[in-house]
Order: C-alpha cells, then structure tokens, then sequence
C-alpha cells in the first residue's frame, strides 16, 4: 500500500484554508494512504522580545490547519504531522527556508511540498526574492497549489488602497504646498491635481507594505524622536573621525565588518543601514536580507556599531518601546569581523 | 526711523556670531572631510569622510542660512533642502560603495583581521 | 567676491579640461557632471535662474541618463591610458583661435548688469518695440513677436533643427529596438 | 558689535567653498577607480547644494533655493544612475 508523504508549509495568508484543502485532496488521488506533514517556519529568535507571541500564533494556526485537515480527509487513511522549523537557528532569507524545508523532507522521506502561492514565511517578515526559485535550486520538488484568491488589482477600492492613496496624496500635496504658497488658491487647486495625479501613479510604488492605521502614525511620531537621537550620534561620530583624518600620522584601522541585525527587510533596514552610513566611521558595503556588511574606519565606530544603538533605536521606531530592548549585536554573538573576500 | 531697542541690538549682534560661527563649522567640516576624500587609502575609507560633507558640513552651513532668512517662506525652503540631502546622500554614498565592491575593488583593510595577515603572509611568500 | 568668481571660473574650466581629456568615457561622464554643477551655479551668480534650472536638469539629470545609455547600447572601450594623447599643434592653433575671439569680442561686451546696454541708455528701442509691434505685425504679445515675427527665420531655423533631431532619434530608435 | 555685513560673510563662506570644491575636484581627475571619481563628484553636488544656498543669502535672491533644490534631487539621480550603471551593465533606467 502506497503512502504519500505530502510536506505543507503554512503560512498565515488568505489562501491558506485552500491551500491544505487541495494538499489532502491531491494526496489522496495519488495514493491510498497519506501522511501530511503541516509545518510553520519560524524566525524565531530567544533574541527579540515579541519572540513568545510569534511562537503562540504558530501553534494556534497548526491547531486550525489540523482541524482542516481532518474535516476534509474524511473516512480516508491520513495521518498529520506538524512540527516547527527554524526555532533552533535564525532564518534569513528564502534560501534559509528552502534549506530548512528540505532538510526536513529528507528526515522524515516526503515526495512532495505544497506550496502556498501567498506563501510568505515568518509572521511579519516579508522575503523578497521568491522562495521557489530556491526550491529549484536545491532541487526539492514543490507544487504550487491552485487557489482561488482576489486578484490584487482587484482590490482598488479596498480600504488598504484608500489609505495609500490618501497617505500619499497627503506627502504629496504637503510637499506642494510647502514649495508652493499655502494661502493661495491657484496653488491650491493645481497642488491638489498634481498629487492626485501622484497619488494614483505611484501609491504602490510609495508604499509597498500595506499601512496600518493605527500603528503607521504612531511610527511616524516616533520616528521624529529618533531624529535628534541620529543628529547626536551624527556629531559625535563626525568629531571622532575629524579627529583622526586631521592628526599627521592618520592612525585609521579599516575593517569590514557583518552585522546580523534584528531587523526586518524593506523600510525598517533601509532606515538602518542609511543611518549607519550617515554616521561618519561606518558605511555600509551591502545589505542583504537582514545581514549587513559594514565598513568601518577606526575602532571606536566599530564599538559603537557592536553595542548596536541605532539598531535598537530603528527597532523602537518600527516595532515600539518594548521590542528595543534587545541585546547588542556583541552579546548575541552577531557581529564579527570579516577579511576582503566577503566582498 | 525708528531707533532699536538695546535688546534688538544684542539681539541681531548674537545672531550675526551664531551665523558666523555655523558657517565656519561648516567650512571646517567640508574641510575636514575634503583632507580625508584626499588622504585617506581606498575608496571605502574616502566614502566615510565624504559623509561628513554631508552631515555636518552641509548641515552647518543650511542652519546658518536658515538663520539668516529667520522666519520665513525661505527658511522652510532650507530645512527642506537639507532634508533631501540627509535622505539621499547615504543612500548614495551606499550605491557608490556597492557598485565598488561589485566590481571587485579590493579595500585596504589594517593587519589586525587574521583572514587578512594569513592573505598578507602568503603574498608575502610567493613573492 | 572676486575670489568667488575666479575661484568658481577655475573649477569650470578645471573640469571642461578634464571633460576633455579623459579617455575612459565613464569617468567623462562623471567629470561632465561636475562641469555642470560649476555652470549652474555660474548661471545662478550671473541671475539667469531658468538657465540654472535647465543646466541642472539637462546637464545633471538627463545628459548623464542619454549617454549611459547611449554607451550601454553600444560599447565602453577599454583603454589602460589614463589621459588622451594631447596633440600640440592642435592645441596652439585652437588655443591661438580663442584668445583671438577673446581678445577681439569680449572687451567690446557690456559688463553684466551694465546700464550702458542700449535698452537703458537708449528708451527709445524699448519704446519702439512696446508701441509699433501691434501695428507691425499683429501679433499681441511683444515677446512672442519679437521670437515669430522680427527674427521669425531664426526661430524657424532653430524649429528645423529640433525636428530633425527628432526625426532622426525616431529612425535610430526604431531601426535600434523596434527591428 | 558688528564688524562686517552678513552678506559679505555668506559670500566669503561660498568662495572657501568652491575652494574646497576644487581640492576635491583633484580626486575626481585622479581617480583611480571610476568610484572614486563618482563619490568626488557626489561630494562635489553637495558642496553646490550648499553654495547655491549660501548665495541665496548672500545676495538675498530666494529662487536660488529653487535651483538648489532640483540640484539636491539630479545629483542623487545622477550618482545612482551611475552606480547601477557599473553594477548591471545598461541597467539604467
């Protein structure tokens, strides 16, 4: 009797219900017996305080997709398995979770993953290059389920796009006016055509990740208290430097360095690792996924850059007051220096 | 003619010093950082100092401007300005370093890194 | 002030040199770029604010885009030269032919902002233009006459060279990446 | 006390930078790499955004901010440009 070992990685999406329902159904067409394996890939990380939250949503949804399964197995012969992956390591990009994926493949013999095609890993992360061409890369068979879901350009009136479009027809009709002049009503009129005009060409350009109405405001406030914190940073490090640039025998001590930062791809690193360059000392070479590679310059940059100040500042302005309190790169081990060939 | 008040007078003298004394910060920075530009060994250390055109040189330099129009239509203009040179000079800075390390500068790094003397040793060796 | 202006003329002819003389077309580019960032603000000191403008988006923004592009279409030439090779006699006759020009036209110019233009010393141009142009050509706005009417084949040669430049982009173009 | 005017101090503080301007335009001639060149350059745009703001003071004419302003947004456009262009070549738009 044949049994088909069927790997699901979930994720928590809208065409996950669908998802499990054709993972069994397919299953049980190919074979008499099935045997699902139900996984949730987690970045989890002992490191980040929102960690044990994480870990509850992921028990919660294998809870749920095994009463699914259940529901649509029926009288048939399935057996469920659920496990989480990654808690022991710290996943970073698609390749992490490909490789994770087919380690467990090979341990517990699976023919097969089925694939979500919302599928994004973690609960937060997004991962940006997709995670099938990983797949194909390591040479793990996967089959994209077909679900039925809402086409994106569908949702144009939906209210994630209104609240794009009116944050950005805000940026923009601001910046209009402040150029322009706020009293009078030609500018007004052609200010308010002009941003419509962006407002509808670029608002998903603008803002790649939906916006959250409560939480986006609030990150905006906070990030205006992080500023006179940079301009801080920003001085001191510009003395520090001046300091060796104008001594006569310009003691500098370049390295590079890798930092793993704790902090999310897209906006939140974006605004890491640009102020990390504006801060004389440290510049960074190359940011991919989370893990940054960092010029340094002289020592007492790289000190800085190890006890992670402007990481935890970035992580208080994206994720809020009680997710900075994390430890420093140096503590979690995450910072090292590398030679030239990491280039 | 209205003659000032001695307060208005220490007033315009105060601003006038702090005028004078942020533009010279700037001139000292961008000064600092064109030595460094000049000096320093590859291109990666030169990105640094370039920063400190940047910051401080410019941001200097803008905040005595700013303070010169005072109060005015002008002076948005300039804290705007230097908004968009904060914003978009180390994300510049970040492409000309990346660009440098896709094309295969190599940096000169200090012999402290193992990885980097061993490199230095066997050089030293074959030659 | 002078020390700004000669300061800034010597940054400008620094880089036109150098613009010049760089074999590697990349870093021309590059060099081009800081010409024009010289330029501007010459334009600017010299109160000619819609050129400033125009200098900073043609010179800075789309010059630099055209020609990587022209340059990513085509090849980049690897050279180990640094410098091109400076032809001397060339050098003496064009270097001869501007200081001649210098000499000859530059001191016959009004200062900038000199009030011995004949559009202040002379009113009576100015008031011709601002009186008789309804009547001579017909045309309302005094600007536009004097651009499509007074010196009409002029601005009629300049629209002959825009559209054949347009026209021969549209056949490159379409030979390029339509074919 | 106020020795001399305001503006003769905002023009001053210009020319010292279009001096440094030009220092730093040495190594925009000497290179050696194509980066380093860019990078002087990149420094060299925001020394005229600085410039054109210091003449907006000093001669007290506000629309060269306007100009200084478009310079801020083609100069980072122009080192980007130019860095994508070395990175992936003819990826430039």
């Amino acid at each position: 009797m044949a049994v088909e070992r069927l790997l699901v990685p979930l994720s928590d999406t809208v065409t996950v219900r669908q998802t499990v329902g054709y993972a069994v159904q397919s299953g049980l067409e190919r074979a008499d017996s099935l045997e699902c394996h139900l996984v949730v890939a987690l970045p989890y990380d002992d490191a980040v305080p929102e960690s044990a939250r994480q870990r509850e949503d992921a028990d919660d949804l294998l809870s749920r997709a095994r009463n699914w399964v259940e529901e649509d197995a029926g009288d048939a012969d399935v057996t469920i398995e659920t496990a989480t992956l990654g808690a022991d390591e710290y996943l970073f990009g698609p390749r992490d979770y490909a490789e994770i994926f087919d380690d467990y493949a090979a341990a517990q013999g699976i023919d097969r993953v089925v694939l979500d095609p919302e599928y994004q890993p973690g609960v937060t992360a997004r991962i940006l290059q997709p995670l099938e061409r990983e797949l194909d890369r390591i040479g793990l068979a996967y089959d994209e389920a077909p679900v039925e879901r809402s086409t994106r350009r569908g949702r144009l009136t939906g209210s994630e796009d209104f609240d794009r479009l009116f944050a950005t027809f805000m940026v923009s009709y601001g910046f209009y006016l402040v150029l322009g002049d706020p009293t009078y009503w030609f500018d007004l009129v052609t200010g308010a055509a002009v941003a419509g005009i962006v407002a509808v060409s670029l608002a998903r350009v603008t803002f790649s990740v939906p916006l959250d109405r409560v939480q986006s405001p609030i990150r905006v406030v906070r990030f205006a208290l992080y500023i006179p914190y940079l301009l801080w940073e920003i001085v001191k490090a510009n003395i520090a430097v001046s300091a060796v640039i104008l001594r006569p025998s310009m003691p500098i001590e370049p390295t590079l360095t890798q930092v793993d930062s704790r902090v999310r791809s897209g906006l939140p690193l974006t605004a890491l690792a640009n102020s990390i360059t504006l801060t004389p000392g440290t510049l960074t070479v190359r940011a991919t996924d989370q893990r940054l590679l960092v010029h340094t310059l002289i020592p007492a940059a790289r000190e800085d850059l190890f006890d992670g100040g402007l990481e935890k500042a970035i992580r208080f302005v994206f994720y809020g007051r009680e997710s900075a309190a994390i430890p420093s790169p140096r503590e979690r081990d995450d910072a090292e220096i590398v030679g030239g060939d990491e280039l | 003619m209205i003659e000032p008040t001695p307060l208005q007078v220490t007033l315009e003298t105060v601003r006038f010093w702090a005028i004078v004394v942020l533009l010279g910060l700037g001139v000292f920075f961008t000064l600092v950082s064109t030595v460094g530009v000049l000096r320093l060994p590859d291109i990666y250390a030169r990105a640094h100092t370039a920063s400190q055109t940047d910051t401080l040189g410019a941001g200097f330099a803008l905040a005595g401007v700013a303070l010169a129009f005072g109060w005015q239509h002008a002076a948005v203009y300039t804290v705007l300005l230097l908004f968009f040179v904060f914003i978009t000079n180390p994300t510049a800075a970040h492409a000309i370093a990346r660009s440098a390390a896709e094309t295969g500068v190599e940096p000169v790094l200090a012999e402290e890194g193992e990885t980097d003397e061993s490199a230095a040793d066997t050089e030293g060796e074959t030659r | 002030m002078s020390l700004f202006v000669y300061s800034l003329v010597a940054f400008v002819l620094a880089t036109a040199v150098a613009t010049a003389l760089f074999r590697d077309v990349l870093s021309a580019i590059i060099v081009f770029g800081a010409y024009s960032l010289g330029m501007a603000i010459l334009y600017t000191f010299l109160l000619a604010p819609d050129v400033a403008m125009t200098e900073a988006a043609i010179g800075a923004g789309v010059t630099t885009l055209l020609l990587l592009l022209t340059i990513a279409r085509t090849t980049r030439p690897t050279t180990d030269r640094l410098r091109e090779r400076i032809h001397v006699p060339a050098v003496v006759v064009v270097g001869a032919f501007v200081l001649l020009l210098c000499t000859a036209v530059l001191p016959e110019m009004y200062a900038v902002g000199s009030t011995e233009t004949p559009v202040w010393s002379n009113p009576d141009v100015t008031q011709h233009y601002i009186t008789e142009t309804y009547h001579q050509t017909g045309v309302e706005n005094a600007v536009t006459a004097v651009l499509a009417a007074y010196r009409g084949f002029d601005t009629f040669g300049e629209a002959v060279v825009v559209f054949a430049a347009g026209v021969s982009t549209l056949l490159v173009l379409k030979r390029e990446v339509f074919a | 006390m106020t020795p001399a005017s305001l503006e003769d101090v905002f023009l001053v503080a210009a020319g010292l930078f279009v001096v440094l301007a030009i220092a730093m335009f040495y190594r925009a001639v000497v290179g050696p790499t194509t980066q380093d060149r860019l990078l002087a350059v990149n420094v060299l745009g925001t020394n005229t955004v600085v410039i054109l703001a210091l003449l907006a003071a000093g001669l007290d004419q506000r629309w060269f901010l306007d100009v200084a302003l478009i310079y801020a947004l083609l100069n980072f456009l122009m080192s980007v440009a130019i860095s994508k262009f070395t990175v992936e070549r003819g990826g430039v738009l």
